[in-house]
C-alpha cells in the first residue's frame, strides 16, 4: 500500500517546480504555466488527504473542484492581461512590464 | 514492490519530468504540451486515489480548456515562429535556490506531523463516491452556497477577462 | 470501481500501442527518397512566402475564453443532473439560480458584441 | 454457466481459469485477460474501421449517382484492404521545418482518442464498461482529439495546416457547450453517469422524452465531428487540407480513419442516449441479440451523418459561430433547466411520456415562433434599406 508521505512529497516538489518557473521564466505566459503547476500540486494533496483522511466524508473533492473554477477564472483574466498587454506595449517580458512601477 | 506503488512511481516520474520540461524548455509551445502531459499524469493519479470524477473535470477542464486557452495564447502573443529568446531570468539559480529551500521545507513540515506515513483506510464497499461528491455540491446542508458562489466567480471572470482582452474598434 | 480504472489504463495502453504500431509498420516498408522539393510545404505549389507565421486574431481568444467558462459551468452542472432525482424542485430552482447567472454572462458578452468574428 | 446469456463474462473466466492454471497470480490472471479482452476488441474495431472506409464509399458514390468502388473483390469489398496495402508502403514525407516528435505523435492520438470512447460504449448489456462518470468521460476523450488537431496543425510549419487547425478547435471548443449541455439531459433522466445504466434506464427511448435534445446533440456532434457542412478544417478550397496537408502514407491513413470512427462512434452514442442502444425485443431472453441491435441503430445513425455531410453545403466560420453562440448555446441554457422542471413534476405521474414530448413540442414550437418573427423583422429592415436606397 502507498503511504500518505509519498502523495505529499510528490505535490510538494510539484509545487516547488511550478515557484520555480514562476520566480525564474521571463514570459509572462510561462509564468502562468508554474501557476498552473502550483494548482495542481495544491490539488493532488487535497485529494490524497480525502482518501486517506475519511471517504465518505467529501469536503476534499469539494474543494479541488473549488479550485477547478479558481484556476479557470485565473487563467483567463491572467492571460486576458497578457493578451492586453502585448498588444499595447508588443512585449510578454515580464520585467519590461513595470508601468506601476513608477 | 506491489502493482499499484510501482504505477505510483511511473506516474509520479513523468509528472515532475514534464513539469520541470514546463518550466525550462524554450519553445512555449512545447512547455504549453508537456503541461498536458503533468496534467494528464494528475489525473492518473486522481483516479488510483478513486476519485473518478476529480479525474475526469482534469481532463476536461485542464486539457480540454485551458491548456487550450495557453496554445491560443502563445500563437496570440509572439512574433514569429522562431522567437524564443532566453526563457530564464538571469537570477535563475536564486529561484532554483528558492524553490529546492521550499521543497526541503515543506518536506521537513510535514514529516513532523503524526499522520504523514498512514496507510489509507479501507475503502468503503459500495460507497460511490461520485453520488456522494453530488450530493454534497447540491443539497442544502452541505455545499449549495459554495456551489453557488463559484458560478458568480466564474461569471465576474467572464466579464473581466473578456472586457480586458476584447479589442474594441477602431484600436489599432 | 479500482477495476473500472485499471480497465480503462490497459485500453489507454492498448489504443496507443495499436496506431504506433501501424505508423511503425510502415515507417519500416516505405521508401525514404528525400529531395528538397518533396521535402518543401506544400502550398498548392505556390512558392512559400515568408515563415509559416500568421497573425491569429484575438477573436480565437476571445471565443476560448467564453468556452471556458461556460465549460467549467457545464461540467459543475452534472453533480446537479445526478441529484435532481433526488432533491426534486429544490434542486430544479437550484440549477435555474445557477444557470440564470451563467447565461448573464453570455448576455453581457453578447451586448457588448464580442460574439461577432469580424 | 449458460455461454449465451453472457458470453463475455463465461469467456473471460474460463481464460482466468488458464492463467492461474499456469500458476498466475489471481489479479495478474484478471489483468492479463482483460488486456488480451481490450487487444482482441480493439482488433475488430479496426477492421469496422476498414470496412467504414468502404461503406463510405459506397454512400457518397450514391449520393452522387455513381456507383463507388465495384471492382476489387465482391461490390469492392477488398478495396480498403488495397488501399491500406498502399498507405503502409508509401513514403513518409517529413517535410521542412517539421516538428518530428509532435508531428509523429499527433496522429496516434488522435486515433488513440476515438479508440478510448470504445470503452464505454455499451454494445451489449454485458459489454462496455458502466463507468460511473462515463458522460464525462466522454467529453474528456474529445478534449485529446482537440490536442491532437492542435499539435498536427502546429508541428506542419504550414500556414494553412495552423490556419486549419485553430480554426477546427474554435468550432470545436465551441459546440462543445450545446453538446454537453445535450448530454446533461439522459443524465438527468436516468440519474446516472454510466451510459451503460443510461441505456438500460430507458424504457421509453429518451428520443420521445426530449427530441430537442436529440436535434441539439445531432447538430452539436456533426461539428464536434468536424464533418460537412462543418468541416472548416477539410476547406478544400480555402485551406488545401487542413491540419493534416503535411501527412502523407499511414500518419494520413489514421487521420482519416480516425474521423470515420469517430463518427460511427458518435453514432453509437446517438444510439446509446436517444434509441434505447442495445434494447430491443427479446433482449432479455437473449442478451446476445443487444449487440445486433446496437450495431444496426449505430450504422443508421452513421448513415444520417453520411446523409447530412452530402446533403448541405459548407457555412461560413462566422455563420458557424452565430449559429452556436447566439442560437444552439441560449437554446440549450434553456432547454436543460425546462426539461429538468418537467422532469420533476412529470415523473410520478402517469402521463410522464406523453407530457413530456408534448412540452418538448411546446417548446420547440415557441423557439421556431420567436425565429420566424425576428427573421421577419431582419427583412422588413433589409427590405426597407433596399426601397430607400432604390
Amino acid at each position: 500500500m502507498i503511504p500518505l508521505s509519498w502523495y505529499l512529497t510528490l505535490s510538494a516538489a510539484l509545487f516547488s517546480i511550478g515557484m520555480f518557473g514562476v520566480l525564474a521564466r521571463k514570459n509572462a505566459v510561462a509564468i502562468l504555466l508554474g501557476i498552473e503547476l502550483m494548482l495542481n500540486a495544491v490539488n493532488i494533496n487535497l485529494v490524497s488527504f480525502w482518501r486517506y483522511n475519511n471517504p465518505v466524508l467529501m469536503d476534499g473533492q469539494v474543494f479541488a473542484i473549488i479550485v477547478f473554477a479558481v484556476a479557470a477564472a485565473e487563467v483567463a483574466v491572467g492571460l486576458a492581461l497578457v493578451i492586453s498587454i502585448y498588444r499595447r506595449r508588443n512585449t510578454v517580458v515580464a520585467d519590461e512590464i513595470d508601468l506601476m512601477k513608477w | 514492490m506491489t502493482a499499484a506503488q510501482i504505477i505510483f512511481l511511473i506516474t509520479a516520474a513523468v509528472i515532475l519530468g514534464s513539469a520541470f520540461m514546463v518550466v525550462t524548455t524554450k519553445n512555449l509551445v512545447h512547455a504549453a504540451l508537456w503541461l498536458i502531459v503533468t496534467l494528464f499524469g494528475a489525473a492518473v493519479l486522481f483516479a488510483t486515489l478513486n476519485a473518478g470524477f476529480i479525474a475526469v473535470v482534469q481532463v476536461v477542464i485542464y486539457i480540454g480548456a485551458i491548456a487550450i486557452l495557453f496554445i491560443f495564447a502563445v500563437m496570440l502573443t509572439r512574433r514569429s515562429m522562431t522567437d524564443t529568446g532566453p526563457g530564464l531570468n538571469r537570477g535563475w539559480w536564486l529561484s532554483a535556490a528558492i524553490a529546492l529551500l521550499t521543497f526541503g521545507g515543506l518536506v521537513w513540515l510535514v514529516s513532523g506531523w503524526g499522520g504523514f506515513t498512514k496507510a489509507a483506510p479501507a475503502y468503503p464497499s459500495g460507497f460511490d463516491a461520485v453520488a456522494a461528491l453530488a450530493h454534497a455540491l447540491v443539497s442544502p446542508e452541505a455545499f449549495v452556497l459554495p456551489f453557488e458562489v463559484a458560478s458568480v466567480l466564474l461569471l465576474a471572470a467572464l466579464v473581466g477577462a473578456v472586457y480586458i482582452a476584447f479589442q474594441r474598434k477602431g484600436e489599432e | 470501481m479500482q477495476s473500472d480504472w485499471t480497465f480503462i489504463g490497459l485500453f489507454l495502453i492498448v489504443g496507443a500501442l495499436i496506431p504506433a504500431a501501424a505508423i511503425v509498420v510502415s515507417a519500416l516498408l516505405s521508401p525514404r527518397k528525400p529531395n528538397p522539393i518533396k521535402d518543401s510545404t506544400y502550398e498548392c505549389g505556390i512558392e512559400t512566402v515568408g515563415e509559416n507565421w500568421v497573425q491569429f486574431k484575438a477573436q480565437y481568444y476571445i471565443f476560448a475564453l467564453v468556452f471556458l467558462v461556460f465549460d467549467v459551468e457545464t461540467v459543475f452542472l452534472f453533480p446537479w443532473a445526478l441529484s435532481l432525482n433526488q432533491l426534486g424542485l429544490f434542486a430544479v430552482v437550484e440549477g435555474i439560480i445557477f444557470i440564470g447567472i451563467l447565461v448573464a454572462g453570455l448576455v453581457y458578452a453578447w451586448r457588448k458584441g464580442m460574439l461577432e468574428w469580424v | 454457466m449458460d455461454f449465451w446469456s453472457n458470453p463475455v463474462k463465461f469467456l473471460d473466466d474460463w481464460l482466468t481459469g488458464v492463467f492461474s492454471g499456469w500458476g498466475m497470480a489471481a489479479d495478474a490472471a484478471r489483468v492479463l485477460t482483460a488486456f488480451v479482452g481490450i487487444l482482441v476488441l480493439i482488433t475488430l474495431v479496426m477492421v469496422l474501421d476498414i470496412f467504414l472506409v468502404w461503406l463510405e464509399r459506397k454512400i457518397v458514390s450514391r449520393f452522387q449517382d455513381r456507383i463507388g468502388p465495384n471492382r476489387v473483390g465482391p461490390f469492392g469489398l477488398i478495396q480498403p484492404f488495397a488501399d491500406i496495402i498502399k498507405l503502409i508502403i508509401k513514403e513518409n514525407i517529413y517535410p521542412v521545418g517539421v516538428d518530428k516528435a509532435v508531428f509523429n505523435l499527433a496522429p496516434v492520438l488522435m486515433m488513440m482518442s476515438v479508440l478510448l470512447l470504445w470503452a464505454v460504449l455499451p454494445l451489449t448489456s454485458f459489454l462496455g464498461l458502466d463507468l460511473n462518470v462515463g458522460v464525462l468521460y466522454v467529453i474528456g476523450v474529445g478534449a485529446l482529439g482537440t490536442v491532437a488537431i492542435i499539435m498536427a496543425g502546429w508541428s506542419s510549419n504550414n500556414k494553412y495546416a495552423l490556419l486549419g487547425s485553430f480554426r477546427q478547435v474554435a468550432v470545436m471548443i465551441s459546440y462543445e457547450i450545446p453538446m454537453v449541455a445535450a448530454l446533461l439531459i439522459p443524465t438527468i433522466f436516468a440519474g446516472s453517469m454510466g451510459i451503460n445504466s443510461i441505456v438500460a434506464a430507458q424504457d421509453t427511448w429518451y428520443i420521445v422524452l426530449a427530441p430537442l435534445a436529440f436535434l441539439l446533440f445531432l447538430v452539436s456532434a456533426t461539428a464536434e465531428l468536424g464533418r460537412a457542412p462543418f468541416d472548416l478544417t477539410e476547406a478544400e478550397s480555402e485551406l488545401i487540407a487542413g491540419h493534416h496537408i503535411e501527412y502523407s502514407g499511414m500518419k494520413f491513413g489514421l487521420f482519416y480513419a480516425s474521423e470515420l470512427l469517430h463518427a460511427f462512434t458518435f453514432g453509437g452514442f446517438i444510439a446509446a442516449f436517444f434509441f434505447g442502444g442495445w434494447r430491443g425485443p427479446w433482449v432479455e431472453a437473449y442478451p446476445a441479440l443487444g449487440l445486433f441491435y446496437f450495431i444496426v441503430k449505430a450504422t443508421i445513425a452513421y448513415w444520417l451523418f453520411g446523409w447530412i455531410k452530402y446533403t448541405f453545403p459548407r457555412i461560413r466560420i462566422d455563420k458557424m459561430l452565430d449559429l452556436n453562440w447566439k442560437f444552439l448555446v441560449p437554446f440549450a441554457f434553456v432547454l436543460v433547466p425546462f426539461l429538468a422542471l418537467m422532469h420533476a413534476l412529470l415523473r410520478e405521474t402517469s402521463f410522464y411520456a406523453l407530457g413530456m414530448f408534448l412540452a418538448n413540442i411546446a417548446l420547440g414550437w415557441a423557439t421556431i415562433e420567436i425565429l420566424r418573427r425576428r427573421a421577419h423583422g431582419e427583412r422588413a429592415k433589409v427590405e426597407g434599406a433596399v426601397e430607400m436606397h432604390g
